[in-house]
């Protein structure tokens, strides 16, 4: 009986530390207003390029007949895969009732909230009328005139505009019980925005029915979706003709890029992160190894996915496909193949020594590798394949312009500035979450066993 | 405060909508600049009965129907209403051997290619496009000229609505 | 609306008063909880939520949607064939739809939580201790005027450290 | 007619207008009404002139096409026996020199400080007047002479009248490249001081020595058909009928079937020892081999003889013996700019002895159409001139036309000469290096703007009518002479007409009308030359007979000045800019040189051998020197060359101040000799040897065709069968029975249905065989379709516009033997308009689609950019606005109207010419008829010079594109990619077997 009693006492105790020590990551320091500041002067650098580039033309990015493509599109394709990770985290790893997500999930949705928003803008500077964005949306118009839906421009405007508002949704139901938290441990014109934006939760049972019910449909749609999104990310460049696009495995290998780059993303958010709002208590060692062990896994399949790629233009014998992948190989553009098959294949192999991958600082290291890494892999597929495409009399070669680099380093800023609103403002672990699988583990041991595992 | 919200966030959401719509079809309020002569079109149609390829002579032979020349106008109005306000400011020009700088009231886009003679041959009423120009003293327009305006004809009539048609 | 709310410090004592409670045939009853925990709903309310069926709805909608619009739209100007392919490519078209499926599927769901999860609480005016969104617990006993005192001298006993009535 | 200024205000506005912004909607614009309308103007209704192309002496018939009264294109005269319609890509680019904003704007004169100053052309005349009247006050002879180009018919006998009146006949008619030698040999050898006329058409075989007659050689586009009917008739399994001997493989050279590198100063031998084969094998015609002086004549010259210093086989010699007599007629051409040096005379005879012994005169060489060349004065005369000049013997100079200072050679001292005169008055309309030294410049009209006539040979008038008002203050040299005459009391009485274009008719009266066997009243003649551009009539064949050449062919070793280990300096005419008279029109520029694919640039062409021995990289700049000066250029790589030898062109160049001409590598006359040749007279162009050195700077070159090999990764791929679009565009002989060669048949089998072309199915033929590489083609379509020019730097960027490119395919040539393949392929790539096309699926926004006659369409009002077309395009063929790209005034009143031009973001590419097709389809309606075969021709079509493109409906099966849509040589490029391009090609016929046998 009494054991009974303090094992509540300390769940009570802990349950009260909880809420101090997410509320205390709300205390910003003056280095979070440095970065804020720093991020606004880069994005407003990357705003200024990209007007300069609406007024001369695109003649002031490095692109060029025949590679109509590059940094553009590259950093679309990189963001949507970050993206990927957060629902990764916070939905597919939910069905599978991996526990041990419940710290990290909060970030990562957050995380693949903001990305989206970032890759979202690059088709659209990307474009040589940016102002005429708004004629791949299908809305009515007097010229009857409708959008091309064999396009996979349109299925990319379906894909991520789904993408977004879902992600956003998932991300703000999950969030609602913890503005609860907050509106009570606020007042004033605070307490008055939480208490709207909580929808005056109070945690009633059938909230909280009706809650773990909408939570776990949510994390059921998301999870095909997030499959499906790469998938057409993907098919912008597979259903196209050019060699070194046009192939069957691209979905699949996207999508495990995305995955493998967005959890080295996590990581290279997280550990910061965790040490500046001091969170190590509940986002711990434990946590990274797990997402190290992930991004193994995805790095293998990565890794095959390349190796396939290889097979494939060297069984099929396809001059064309040849002709790239030695480009590729041994031609203009090996450098940076064999930087990304560092970055991308060797590299997260470390991850195999227990060692490294509980430290914070091989970890940290080796996740901005692979984020270069991954940037790499896409710039190679996409300005790689346009660069030696079957017309041989125009073949080029393309380097980004400093337009393109700039507003290329202020998507990240851009990224960041978002980020770190978030992290101010709102709980980055889910108070209720954590409290709850706290909770498992005081009454049935077995559960904390799992998370050891998982 | 939290149940009023129920209602302020549909009607907003609401409003931004319809003002979406209209932005997105906008009102055609007819366009009727002034010009350098203060030309009645309805006195020379109605009351004197001058046919349109009289003055804009090239409709019938070439895709711009032509505004009359100078010497075109001066040919009646050397005589006639010499003394009205009008005709002196044309002499003016006539005398000064300047062309009337006419301000387009028609305007198509550039990428759009009319063809005033397909649609004559094709016996379209000048009506059809420019409205009741015979009731008109001051000439303004009457039709959107947009696409869908186009467009609305070319179904019905079954002419072609093959972009290049109009797009080159 | 009258009651009586019993604030609990730990979960235990919760269920035990709430076991209780439902003995003596109080129906009209409300728990507040810090966290999700299902095993406490199911006493107070068992049964599935009815969100699913919105996210059902929305799925199928979507589809719908996804296909007529595609097909509709190019059939709007039937002059457009591109690249060889026929007017209505299935293909390409099942791809808008997929993606309109989740969309409107995701979009029901946060409505059906919205609605059942939030709209309909706002019509009944609860009591609230802001300890509920950290460690306390609280049961809530609806009843009329007179039985206050008989529930409210029940609760006393109950094991809940502190009580209201409204 | 209207008066300019109100013309220039309505051509201004609507000029402007096709340069605005194309997404601007509501812009309240103004219409300018004619004040009085032209009676031969409907606006929107393009109105044609017959007149005469001037960029060259050849004289080609040219239309103009005319809208709202500004000339927007021209094309040829179908009607014109030179050219039947056709023109060259100079004569194409012509209306960028009409509205070149480089142009003299009004008269101008030297001031005190030497520079120009503009006045007005009163007090222009008064000066001319005041300084003419002197002269004819002491009655002096022969101190005004005049230098220009050439004149024929009423202005020739106008300005010798008008010299005649100053008392002088010293009218001298200047053309940078002669055909001296030519015309003496003809003369020592058939008694006729002219050029014979050659007629390749009837020629079974074709050997050339050096003359370039597809580029610059007397009348290009003439011999360009001529040749394409005689590749054309030649047997298919026997495919290798020209063989072309130089040092340098130019244009013409690389559409030879074999080449043999010559080393330089050998071609007589070899011409003699070719002649002495043709006696040895018993070939030779009757009528010549019998003259007693012949075989001694060639008796030293046997091929084993002379195998030593020219370096052919003699198996190749009695080879091209045996061709030139097997199948009679067969024809040899003689001396080009590259071969003429000191041996120029004695090559040209030993050429027509080869002629006469194949039996080829009177044929395929005929006498008695003598040329308007034949009237050139040569260069001795001019050094004459400048001789007088320099004694003051010459008060006033007249320059009209050409650029002596620039094309003479430099060290002839005839720019000093030139400044010893007192009094140089230019007619030039483009400042240069000549004007430079002018006092008075009265600038003459561009021949689109002024009457005139000419007469490229006898028997072939040509008119010449304004096709549109002035676009600058100039005015037409003759009306000049005239009003300037009728100012001085002197000769007012004896110039009565008031306008030329009044002398003009009562000169065409008088020498033509009246001539003529039946009487034609003159208001029927004259209405008839002008529609049909001129008065043809057939010249009577002459008969010659060969004199005894033997004492004139002096066989001597050819003496080169200049450092013993430098090279022989080739300069050869630059094949768009002759002898850089159109230095100035961009578009020449931007579009790819023929041989080496450079653009914007001069250069000099270093074997890649030579380059090893100096260590020169592609791009390196090297100084020049011969005795006579030096220059600096940037080195090209080609291995098209001797190796004894380096090559330059002529007239890419020029230092004066013009917007578009490089700065690089001018001038190379300074290079060369200015002695005349001993017997001729002529230019020795090939007389020095240019010592080479380093300068350690670079210059690269822009190439807009990426040579694949060039990168490592190909080296790897080229173990690969790498099908590029040059994949099987050859076909041998005995491949043309092979089934497979009909592309259509074994296409894939398609998933979908074909689509429907109810109407039209528009559709394409280019043949391989016949496309000689001359860009003419491209130079019509950047004027049909308002193509951009965005300059050497953008284009270095590969951000060319052209929509239709000549991709050059010639794999580097093999020098085991002394006879070389070329293996040249032009291969034209534009938009083929595929049925299945990749890039149309992929727009978002419709913006390209497959229109119901099978186009495949741009609709540029839709397009937002994100260049996803031109991504999934296999052939590379769309081009993107990087820029919104504009042109200095006054060039964009050359704009076509009916195409949109085109802004920043928006993709373009070739359309067929769509507004072609509308306006053929809108004038058969209108017609109430079916649009028929040739009611639509594009403009690239319209102009090849070898109707190599042919275009039209494939539902009408009358058409030429559907009888030539099985033909056995046709195939689509990257076919394995089943794009379904409605652009067929037709596969060029290369022979199977070696040049020799044995």
């Amino acid at each position: 009986m009494s054991l009974q009693e303090s094992t509540q006492a300390t769940q009570r105790g802990n349950f009260q530390k909880v809420n101090r020590d997410v509320l205390r990551a709300l205390q910003p320091g003056p280095l979070y207003f440095a970065l804020l500041g720093v991020c606004l002067i880069v994005i407003a650098f990357g705003v200024w390029a990209w007007s300069h580039q609406v007024l001369e033309g695109l003649a002031v990015t490095g692109l060029r007949h025949p590679v109509m493509w590059g940094a553009y599109i590259t950093t679309f394709v990189f963001w949507v895969g970050i993206a990927h990770s957060g629902t990764l985290i916070s939905a597919i790893l939910f069905l599978f009732r991996a526990r041990w997500r419940a710290a990290i999930s909060r970030a990562a949705e957050a995380m693949t909230v903001f990305a989206v928003m970032t890759a979202g803008l690059f088709p659209i500077i990307h474009l040589g009328r940016p102002w005429l964005f708004y004629w791949l949306l299908p809305y009515p118009n007097e010229r009857t005139l409708w959008v091309n839906f064999r396009s996979p421009l349109i299925w990319d405007v379906f894909a991520v505009g789904t993408y977004f508002t879902v992600s956003a949704m998932f991300f703000y139901v999950g969030l609602v019980p913890d503005l609860a938290v907050l509106r009570d441990n606020s007042t004033g014109w605070k307490r008055r925005i939480f208490s709207v934006a909580s929808l005056g939760w109070l945690g009633t049972g059938r909230e909280w029915k009706h809650f773990s019910s909408a939570y776990l449909f949510l994390a059921a749609l998301a999870t095909p979706l997030v499959v499906s999104v790469h998938s057409v990310v993907s098919w912008d460049f597979a259903v196209a003709i050019v060699p070194g696009w046009h192939s069957t495995i691209f979905a699949p290998y996207f999508v495990a890029g995305a995955i493998f780059s967005g959890l080295a993303m996590v990581l290279t958010l997280l550990i910061p992160a965790r040490a500046i709002l001091n969170l190590k208590d509940y986002i711990t060692l434990h946590h990274l190894e797990n997402v190290a062990k992930l991004i193994i896994v995805s790095s293998l399949i990565v890794s095959y996915a390349y190796l396939t790629e290889l097979f494939f233009a060297w069984y099929s014998e396809n001059p064309f496909a040849q002709t790239v992948f030695l480009s590729r190989a041994v031609g203009d553009f090996a450098p940076l193949f064999w930087l990304m098959v560092l970055c991308n294949c060797l590299a997260p192999l470390l991850f195999f020594f227990r060692k490294l991958r509980r430290n914070t600082g091989v970890l940290f290291a080796i996740s901005l590798l692979i984020n270069v890494g991954m940037w790499t892999e896409r710039f190679v597929i996409i300005s790689g394949s346009l660069a030696r495409e079957y017309a041989r009399t125009s073949w080029d070669i393309y380097s980004p312009s400093w337009v393109e680099w700039s507003i290329l380093l202020a998507s990240f800023a851009w990224f960041a500035f978002w980020f770190l609103l978030f992290i101010r403002h709102l709980p980055a672990i889910p108070i209720a979450e954590v409290k709850e699988s706290m909770h498992r583990a005081a009454h049935d041991p077995s559960s904390l066993h799992t998370e050891q595992q998982t | 405060m939290s149940k009023s919200l129920l209602l302020v966030v549909p009607t907003v959401l609401i409003l931004v909508l319809a003002a979406g719509c209209l932005w997105i079809f906008p009102q055609e309020e007819a366009y009727s600049p002034d010009q350098p002569i203060a030309f009645d079109h309805k006195v020379h149609v109605t009351d004197f009965g001058i046919q349109c390829l009289y003055c804009h002579s090239y409709a019938d032979r070439s895709p711009f129907a032509g505004v009359p020349s100078v010497e075109r106008c001066m040919g009646c109005h050397l005589i006639v209403a010499a003394q009205t306000e009008g005709v002196k400011t044309l002499n003016g020009y006539w005398q000064r051997g300047e062309p009337i700088p006419w301000i387009k009231v028609n305007v198509l886009p550039r990428f759009v290619h009319f063809n005033h003679e397909a649609h004559v041959r094709a016996e379209v009423d000048c009506a059809q496009c420019h409205g009741k120009v015979e009731n008109m003293s001051k000439l303004s327009r009457v039709s959107s000229l947009t696409m869908g305006w186009c467009l609305e004809c070319h179904r019905q009539e079954e002419a072609s609505v093959d972009c290049l048609t109009c797009h080159y | 609306m009258n009651g009586v709310l019993g604030i609990f410090e730990n979960r235990e004592n919760l269920v035990r008063a709430l076991k209780d409670a439902q003995t003596k045939g109080w129906k009209q009853l409300e728990i507040f909880s810090p966290y999700p925990d299902e095993e406490l709903f199911e006493l107070i309310d068992p049964g599935k939520s009815p969100v699913r069926w919105m996210t059902l709805a929305g799925t199928l909608t979507g589809a719908i949607c996804g296909l007529a619009l595609t097909i509709w739209t190019a059939l709007q100007w039937p002059l457009l064939i591109t690249g060889g392919k026929p007017l209505i490519s299935l293909p390409p078209f099942l791809v808008i739809a997929f993606e309109l499926t989740i969309l409107f599927g995701a979009l029901a769901t946060v409505g059906g939580f919205l609605y059942w999860g939030v709209v309909r609480r706002f019509f009944r005016s609860l009591p609230y201790d802001s300890r509920f969104s950290q460690d306390h617990f609280g049961l809530w006993i609806e009843c009329s005027k007179d039985e206050i005192k008989q529930v409210l001298s029940w609760v006393q006993e109950s094991g809940a450290t502190e009580w209201k009535e409204q | 007619m209207i008066k300019r200024r109100d013309f220039l205000k309505t051509v201004g506005i609507s000029g402007s207008a096709a340069l605005l912004d194309a997404c601007t909607g509501e812009n309240s614009e103004t219409l300018v009404p004619y004040l009085v309308p032209p009676e031969d103007i409907v606006p929107g209704v393009p109105a044609y002139y017959t007149t005469s192309c001037r960029e060259c002496p050849a004289g080609c018939g040219m239309l103009a096409k005319t809208r709202e009264g500004r000339v927007i294109k021209v094309e040829g005269n179908p009607r014109h026996p030179i050219g039947r319609g056709k023109l060259c890509i100079r004569g194409q680019a012509s209306v960028q020199s009409l509205y070149n904003p480089d142009r003299f704007q009004g008269p101008q004169r030297r001031n005190e400080q030497g520079g120009l100053e503009p006045i007005e052309w009163d007090q222009a005349k008064e000066l001319l007047v005041s300084r003419l009247n002197p002269l004819l006050s002491e009655g002096a002879s022969q101190k005004v002479a005049w230098l220009g180009r050439l004149m024929t018919g009423s202005m020739e006998s106008l300005v010798r009248q008008w010299l005649g009146a100053l008392g002088s006949d010293r009218l001298l008619f200047y053309e940078t490249f002669q055909y001296e030698a030519l015309r003496r040999a003809s003369e020592i050898a058939f008694g006729r001081l002219e050029l014979p006329q050659y007629h390749l058409e009837e020629a079974q075989f074709l050997l050339s020595f050096g003359a370039d007659f597809l580029e610059t050689w007397r009348s290009n586009v003439e011999f360009t058909s001529a040749f394409q009917q005689m590749r054309s008739s030649r047997p298919s399994n026997a495919p290798d009928n020209f063989v072309y001997l130089g040092n340098r493989l130019s244009l013409t050279g690389s559409n030879a079937d074999w080449w043999i590198p010559l080393r330089p100063g050998t071609e007589v031998q070899l011409a003699l020892s070719i002649a002495h084969s043709i006696l040895d094998q018993g070939l030779a015609v009757e009528t010549a081999a019998s003259q007693e002086w012949v075989r001694p004549l060639l008796a030293p010259y046997s091929p084993q003889s002379t195998q030593e210093s020219t370096g052919v086989e003699v198996s190749t010699v009695r080879e091209l013996a045996r061709r030139l007599c097997e199948k009679p007629p067969s024809l040899a051409l003689g001396g080009g700019i590259s071969a003429t040096g000191e041996q120029a005379v004695p090559l040209e005879l030993a050429v027509l002895l080869l002629n006469a012994l194949a039996g080829n005169i009177g044929k395929t060489v005929r006498f008695g159409t003598p040329s308007v060349l034949d009237r050139l004065a040569s260069y001795q005369e001019i050094l004459d001139l400048a001789q007088e000049m320099n004694e003051d013997k010459i008060q006033v100079l007249f320059l009209h036309h050409g650029d002596p200072v620039f094309t003479l050679p430099t060290s002839s001292g005839f720019a000093q000469a030139l400044d010893n005169v007192p009094f140089v008055v230019s007619f030039s309309s483009l400042p240069d290096e000549t004007t430079a030294h002018a006092d008075l410049i009265l600038p003459d009209h561009h021949f689109l703007e002024s009457w005139g006539d000419y007469s490229p040979r006898s028997g072939v008038s040509t008119i010449q009518q304004p096709a549109m008002q002035p676009v600058f203050d100039t005015k037409a040299t003759a009306d000049v002479l005239l009003s300037t005459a009728q100012e001085m009391e002197e000769l007012a009485a004896r110039f009565t007409d008031s306008t030329y274009a009044e002398r003009l008719r009562s000169h065409w009266d008088a020498t033509i009308r009246k001539t003529l066997d039946e009487e034609i009243p003159w208001e029927e003649f004259w209405p008839d030359v002008l529609t049909r551009g001129g008065h043809f009539q057939e010249q009577p064949l002459l008969e010659v007979d060969l004199h005894n050449i033997s004492e004139h062919l002096q066989v001597t070793e050819e003496t080169l000045v200049g450092p013993e280990e430098g090279k022989s300096l080739l300069l050869y005419p630059s094949p768009y800019f002759f002898d850089g008279r159109n230095v100035n029109n961009p578009w020449l520029h931007e579009i790819p040189d023929p041989t080496t694919q450079l653009v914007w640039d001069s250069w000099v062409e270093v074997h890649p051998e030579t380059a090893r021995e100096l260590a020169l990289a592609e791009g390196d700049v090297v100084e020049l020197t011969s005795p006579y000066g030096s220059l600096t250029a940037p080195v090209h790589l080609y291995d098209g060359l001797h190796q004894d030898v380096i090559a330059m062109p002529l007239g890419r160049a020029k230092s004066a101040d013009l917007r578009y001409a490089s700065k690089e590598g001018v001038n190379p006359m300074q290079l060369i000799s200015p002695e005349p040749a001993a017997d001729s007279g002529s230019v020795l162009w090939r007389s020095v040897r240019v010592g080479i050195t380093k300068t350690g700077a670079r210059h690269p070159l822009v190439s807009l065709q990426s040579e694949g090999a060039e990168r490592p990764e190909d080296a790897l791929v080229a173990i690969q069968p790498v099908e590029a679009p040059d994949a099987a565009q050859r076909i041998r002989p005995s491949e043309l029975e092979a089934p497979e060669a009909h592309s259509q048949e074994h296409g894939p089998v398609d998933y979908y249905p074909p689509h429907e072309h109810p109407d039209h199915q528009w559709s394409m033929v280019i043949d391989l065989d016949a496309c000689t590489g001359c860009n003419a083609c491209a130079a019509a379509c950047y004027a049909e379709n308002n193509v951009p020019v965005v300059g050497r730097e953008l284009c270095g960027h590969g951000r060319e516009m052209s929509w239709l490119r000549i991709e050059r395919h010639q794999k580097p040539l093999i020098r085991e033997t002394d006879v070389v393949f070329t293996d040249r392929i032009s291969l034209p790539v534009l938009c083929q308009h595929c049925h299945n096309a990749p890039c149309e699926p992929v727009c978002p926004v419709f913006a390209t689609y497959h229109n119901p006659e099978g186009l495949n369409a741009q609709v540029y009002a839709r397009c937002v950019g994100t260049r996803y077309c031109s991504n999934n395009c296999p052939y590379k063929v769309r081009r993107f606005n990087w820029h919104t790209f504009t042109v200095p005034e006054p060039l964009q009143l050359q704009l076509n109207p009916d195409v949109t031009t085109r802004t920043a973001g928006v993709m373009e590419k070739c359309t067929f010419c769509v507004q072609r097709i509308q306006e053929g389809k809108n004038r058969a309606r209108c017609e109430d008829r079916e649009v028929g075969d040739g009611d639509v021709t594009p403009a690239c079509a319209q102009t090849c010079p070898t109707d190599a493109i042919v275009f039209g409906d494939l539902n009408d099966p009358v058409s030429r594109v559907s009888q030539l849509a099985g033909h056995p040589r046709n195939y689509h490029i990257l076919e394995q990619l089943n794009t379904r391009p409605a652009v067929t090609y037709l596969k060029k016929l290369v022979p199977e077997k070696p040049f020799t046998e044995e």
